[in-house]
């Protein structure tokens, strides 16, 4: 406290050469918080914004109300998913270095907040990510091959060449095209929410995005709308403690946590422990389950850590420690569920590895066949006369020319 | 068919769209149980419900996401924005979102929302009740951008917008609602009463996007225009007596630039008009495109007819307004160039 | 609750024809709120932000611990400030409907959300008001001729012209340039408050926007800055119930209240009896207090009815009960200070008739003379060609071409 | 003097600028402890400490509102946008406040801020890392614009800028920050060690506002560019072995018009050139104006040279780029113009 004012700039606690420090991030004990009804008013449920909803606790056991006492299969199939999800991020990361692609984004260390979160939604749902969840594309099959291909800009790549890697997207499994700018499709999920409520349709859509850019406009905006209208809907705040160099606490100011952010409008706001695939689960049924009844939406923070570079062009060693992650309170969502099925006696060390191998080899398959469609060096190339098409639904005369232009410029190449 | 002013063409516009497509949804400031600030939409909520008819939080940026999720949910939102001069805090959903998502999903996702707005000055709005943006618009690809100038165009333009598959940002001068404005505030005002393109038909017809209208034929020099500046153009041209073409653009984004270019091969001179500040305005492209392809045609430079590079003035509306007196010193200019001078 | 979702939206208790209903606006009983010290971490007086503060009770007695027990010169002034406002308010009306002026907006019977603010703060802090709080200048003692000049846009007009009525400014008395263009001011005051900070000095900064703007992104924008960097500024939000033809909950969704948005930033959120001078005050000198502590933003939501229309082109009648201010429980601002004032054996009816009839006088004088400088229709009017000038610093040579031709436009019209 | 590179000189402008001037304050995603995602801020914050130096949160619209207001309050805020592609969040405050407030507070109040933000494509951005937003400045009065080309312009255009008592729009060229570009991806990347534009002074100077430089000396044919394709232009000029003149606009609000004018009006012809989208671009202000001012000397329909009306698509960044092939073309067709063909 100081008698003048002054500029007061949040600080991380440990920059590069520092102890690794997360005393700031509050826990709760697996199995303390307890589970309201999904129809619990909002003001009566304040507290689950500052607590944090845990299910696993040290020893691997599932405790607690919020447990969702997931059968067997249904754990292993999210342990399958996130295996898959961490191995394609690995040996793309590894294409990047490679030169094969331009550019990647990993979400190691955060896959169940993707996972799991998708795993507790329905097929109609829509889904609203930002770049940090491919864990959804593969959870809802869009193969492998064909996230690849976006990877490449190749032949078969289904933005035709011209988004940045790791902008999927998929009309048919209800997810949407992912955006460069930051939280734009956060106030979109809640109109498309609002739509599905003036269609009377159940579908409920959730979305994604990081706790730095709930700093943009669009977060306030979709918790306005979403306030209003009651929309169902469930917005996602991925606090994985960095915003590429910039902490989170620069977003997060004085507040008692983002997911807190909710309560002024009404909104539940829940706080679960992102790495615990049995709590992001469980909390993402109560708030589809919530949003279904009719009574609107749910912010849900989930705490996690970016283990990764923020991207390829991302050096993180020149603004945080080293061995961070090491210290980080929540360890990793894999190796949590895994030792929990252990534990269960449903799962073995040797099952995983057969998991890993399974899944290296499935992506070593598919990344043959993708690069076989064309890679960024060599093979097939798309049509470049192509970035003409859906700019419009159809070309007007002005984008005829260009492209006669364009033609003109490529035969002379050739000539 | 009906008389009707602009307001009720509009409003007659939203009732067929609605009627016809249960998909057609109105949101917006004020647009509710009041029917807007300029009452476009008044009756709609009644008769359509709040389900489909409903205020909005004064969010623009707020609005136009939602209708992006709306419509990407299946919906047909018209998002009004109660002054094209508030449309700039949606700005960044309608750049980086609303004109790219078709682009960006390789054709998967698209967003047919139409985005309407009172444009324009003449009401003693001043500076931030008063401004023309479309060149704001039609420099982003992905989004159409249509500006009627009379009841008839405006029903048939916004039933095409809301039933074409692309967004389309609709502007609406504002001036031009109650009646036509050729440009004198001294005259008494006017009404769409006697005026033909007040005459209204009840149902369903689309004005198609993409098509210039020549609104006068003449030989000695075209003027191109759209919105508030027809109306200034024709009465301009008709206190000068000359031979004069007169288009009323009517869609800006695409633009019908084959009628443009057949009528200025034909009489060699242009004045391009429109209210928005003149620097990087839509009259530069107007003009730039023409000499491009017209030049060898061409006996004058191209003059453009502009609001001043300044915020629109409240005191100074009139001196602002590119009346017909700045029409007319334009015209004469193309009619009789004086190489001395002007170069 | 429904077992299918549906699209919500917030109605207004009363519509024309309907019987007014104010049942929905939540009130403490005067003095009954406790007062906390500024020093006070925001999460121990959360409740601040859904009770009511308030000093005034309807025996206009002063109770309780937010009593700011000023002296009755102070309170006088107070009432003259309000009494002013409110006779121009009325005056200039009258102007509009006369023709002599194009547009106004009145403040009647929110006078206080001003006033009181306004008093409580030091002249050295910068004020960003919205186009309701004219009693900031009044109180600060911008010239009534100047006010009405702006009005007039007219030869002594302080914008030249340019801004419609009430966009009023005054370096000197540092009150910010108001802008047509919703909210976006508050972010701009946390800036100026943070460039306070910045510099080490202990002014403040203070900015005013309605309750339905507080749906704009800068209102979230302010928040967001404020939170991080500890700003010296208050945030008031003015609930005065209408945003037009709009009812608060629309902007208000399902939330507890505008005040609690503020805290999950972590930031003081206090619900203040708008029309109630005393508490306006006392909240207001709190959150200043606090703020010069180096403490940071405070957001208060200053509860008010809009008892005009909105502004001279809005007509209330179509989308309100014409009795609804006769419902509306806080009363008169004005009312309520003169009769405490008479309780305190400070004040009479006599002396009150007297203050009007001195404020009317003035206001007549005032009107006189701005007139003299020129009006809509007659008298001197200001020279075009300046609308050329404060584009930029200097006119550039395309605007001075511009000039010209206007100039040489304006010859051949008087020719 | 010493050889940098435009990250280098823009840093020194800062270092400067901050020397020299305690009210001047840096702001941004990642400007402090990180010094920038470019590097453009490294080792300020350890220089004059975070009270003058520092992070913000990733929110556009609030890091231009905050710095309108310490403007407002008597700093010199130098506000970082990460990508230009980034800005319209910001657009609103702007649009509607930084660029308006002097006029509309009758000179009283002033916000002199400057918004930096690296511009345009060439290094695999996509379509949100890659745009060319100047025509969306640049159709706002009460903004300045500026563009440089290289590192000596850069720091003596953004000391100035500071200095400037008007907000300005800085926009970088990002694929220039590390060396000229010519616009042929295919060649290894030079950088700006051998470039007399690499030599940058130490101290304090600056490059003047509304100033653009004559890059090369010519009397065949004028193109006008500025940012990337002053660097094709040179290249394609050379080439082609022509008496061309080359223009760098670096300023864009306030344009130098006399220097575009007397050139034209000697050469004849002209190319106007730029990356970003065609439609309503700043070469469309450029051809009007100078068909309007030097419509008796051309020889020949003005050309443009721009990006295509498209997202920057990744994938096609050189077929989308204008680079020398485009140029050429442009420059072939003002040389030996067929009045058959283009009209
Ligand atoms: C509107 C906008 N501003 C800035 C950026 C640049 N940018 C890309 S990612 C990023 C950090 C986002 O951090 P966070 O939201 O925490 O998500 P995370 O990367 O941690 O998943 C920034 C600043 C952007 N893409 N869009
Ligand atoms: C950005 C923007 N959007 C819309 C408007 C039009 N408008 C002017 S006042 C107003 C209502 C504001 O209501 P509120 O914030 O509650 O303030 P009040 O008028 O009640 O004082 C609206 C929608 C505007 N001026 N600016
Ligand atoms: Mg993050
Ligand atoms: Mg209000």
């Amino acid at each position: 406290m100081n008698n003048k004012p002054q500029l007061h700039v949040p600080h991380p606690p440990a920059r590069p050469g520092d102890t690794p420090d997360f005393s700031y991030v509050s826990l709760s004990p697996a199995g303390a918080v307890p589970r309201p009804s999904p129809k619990a008013r909002a003001r009566d449920i304040e507290s689950l914004s500052v607590e944090l909803v845990r299910v696993l606790d040290d020893g691997h056991r599932a405790l607690g109300a919020w447990n969702p006492d997931l059968a067997p299969d249904t754990l292993r199939e999210g342990l399958r998913v996130m295996a898959l999800t961490r191995v394609y991020d690995d040996r793309m990361l590894n294409a990047q270095r490679q030169g094969r692609i331009s550019f990647y984004m990993k979400s190691t260390g955060e896959e169940a907040v993707a996972v799991a979160a998708g795993m507790a939604l329905e097929p109609t749902d829509m889904l609203f990510p930002s770049y940090r969840q491919q864990g959804l594309y593969i959870l809802r099959g869009v193969g492998t091959v064909d996230l690849m291909c976006q990877l490449l800009s190749n032949t078969r790549d289904m933005c035709k060449g011209r988004q940045l890697p790791v902008m999927y997207h998929s009309a048919v499994k209800r997810l949407f095209s992912i955006s460069g700018n930051l939280a734009t499709q956060v106030p979109q999920a809640v109109g498309w929410a609002m739509g599905a409520a003036i269609k009377g349709e159940s579908s409920v859509a959730a979305t994604w995005t990081g706790e730095g850019s709930s700093a943009e406009a669009d977060v306030h905006y979709a918790m306005v709308f979403a306030s209003a209208y009651r929309a169902p809907a469930i917005l996602n705040i991925v606090n994985n403690q960095w915003a590429i160099s910039t902490f989170q606490g620069i977003a997060g100011g004085e507040g008692p946590s983002f997911a807190a952010r909710a309560l002024g409008f009404g909104l539940p706001g829940i706080r679960v422990d992102g790495n615990d695939f049995l709590a992001v689960y469980a909390v993402t049924r109560w708030a589809a389950e919530r949003a279904r009844m009719g009574l609107g939406t749910t912010v849900v923070e989930l705490v996690t850590y970016r283990a990764a570079a923020h991207s390829t062009s991302d050096d993180p060693s020149r603004y945080r420690p080293k061995d961070e992650q090491a210290a980080w309170p929540l360890g990793d969502p894999i190796e949590r569920l895994k030792q929990h099925l252990i534990a269960l006696g449903e799962w073995s060390e040797e099952q995983h590895q057969a998991l890993v191998a399974e899944c290296d080899e499935h992506v070593t398959k598919a990344w043959e066949e993708a690069c076989s469609y064309g890679t960024l060096n060599d093979g097939p190339r798309p049509d470049p006369l192509t970035m003409f098409d859906d700019v419009y639904h159809e070309l007007p005369e002005h984008l005829r020319r260009q492209r006669e232009q364009l033609a003109e410029e490529l035969a002379k190449e050739k000539a | 068919m009906a008389r009707m002013n602009m307001i009720q063409a509009l409003n007659s516009a939203m009732h067929t769209l609605m009627e016809h497509d249960p998909s057609v949804v109105v949101m917006g400031e004020d647009v509710g149980y009041f029917g807007g600030v300029f009452r476009c939409t008044e009756g709609l909520q009644k008769r359509f419900g709040e389900n489909r008819v409903f205020d909005t939080p004064i969010a623009e940026g707020g609005i136009v996401a939602a209708a992006i999720g709306m419509a990407v949910n299946g919906l047909r939102p018209i998002a009004e924005i109660q002054f094209a001069d508030y449309v700039y805090p949606a700005y960044d959903q309608i750049v980086s979102e609303l004109a790219r998502i078709r682009y960006r999903s390789g054709g998967e996702f698209t967003a047919p929302v139409v985005v309407r707005m009172p444009c324009g000055g003449g009401i003693r709005g001043g500076q931030t009740h008063s401004q023309s943006p479309e060149a704001l618009f039609a420099h982003v690809c992905g989004v159409k951008v249509v500006m009627p100038s009379n009841p008839y165009d405006a029903k048939g333009l916004l039933i095409a917008s809301v039933e074409e598959p692309d967004p389309v940002i609709f502007l609406e001068p504002k001036r031009l609602y109650n009646g036509p404005f050729d440009g004198d505030p001294h005259k008494p005002a006017v009404t769409w009463n006697t005026h033909p393109k007040g005459e209204v038909p009840d149902g369903h017809y689309r004005v198609p996007l993409g098509t210039a209208e020549v609104v006068r034929e003449g030989s000695a020099v075209t003027v191109v225009a759209y919105g508030t500046l027809v109306h200034v153009a024709l009465a301009a041209v008709t206190q000068m007596q000359i031979d004069a073409e007169v288009i009323d653009l009517r869609s800006i984004m695409p633009l019908d630039t084959a009628t443009i270019l057949q009528s200025v091969k034909k009489t060699g001179r242009c004045v391009v008009a429109h209210e928005a500040t003149r620097f990087a305005g839509l009259g530069a492209e107007l003009s730039a495109t023409l000499q491009e392809e017209c030049f060898w045609h061409l006996q004058a430079p191209i003059q453009r007819v502009t609001g001043w590079d300044t915020p629109y003035p409240l005191a100074f509306e009139w001196e602002y307004f590119p009346g017909q007196k700045r029409m007319i010193t334009a015209l004469n200019k193309v009619l009789d160039p004086d190489p001395e001078v002007s170069s």
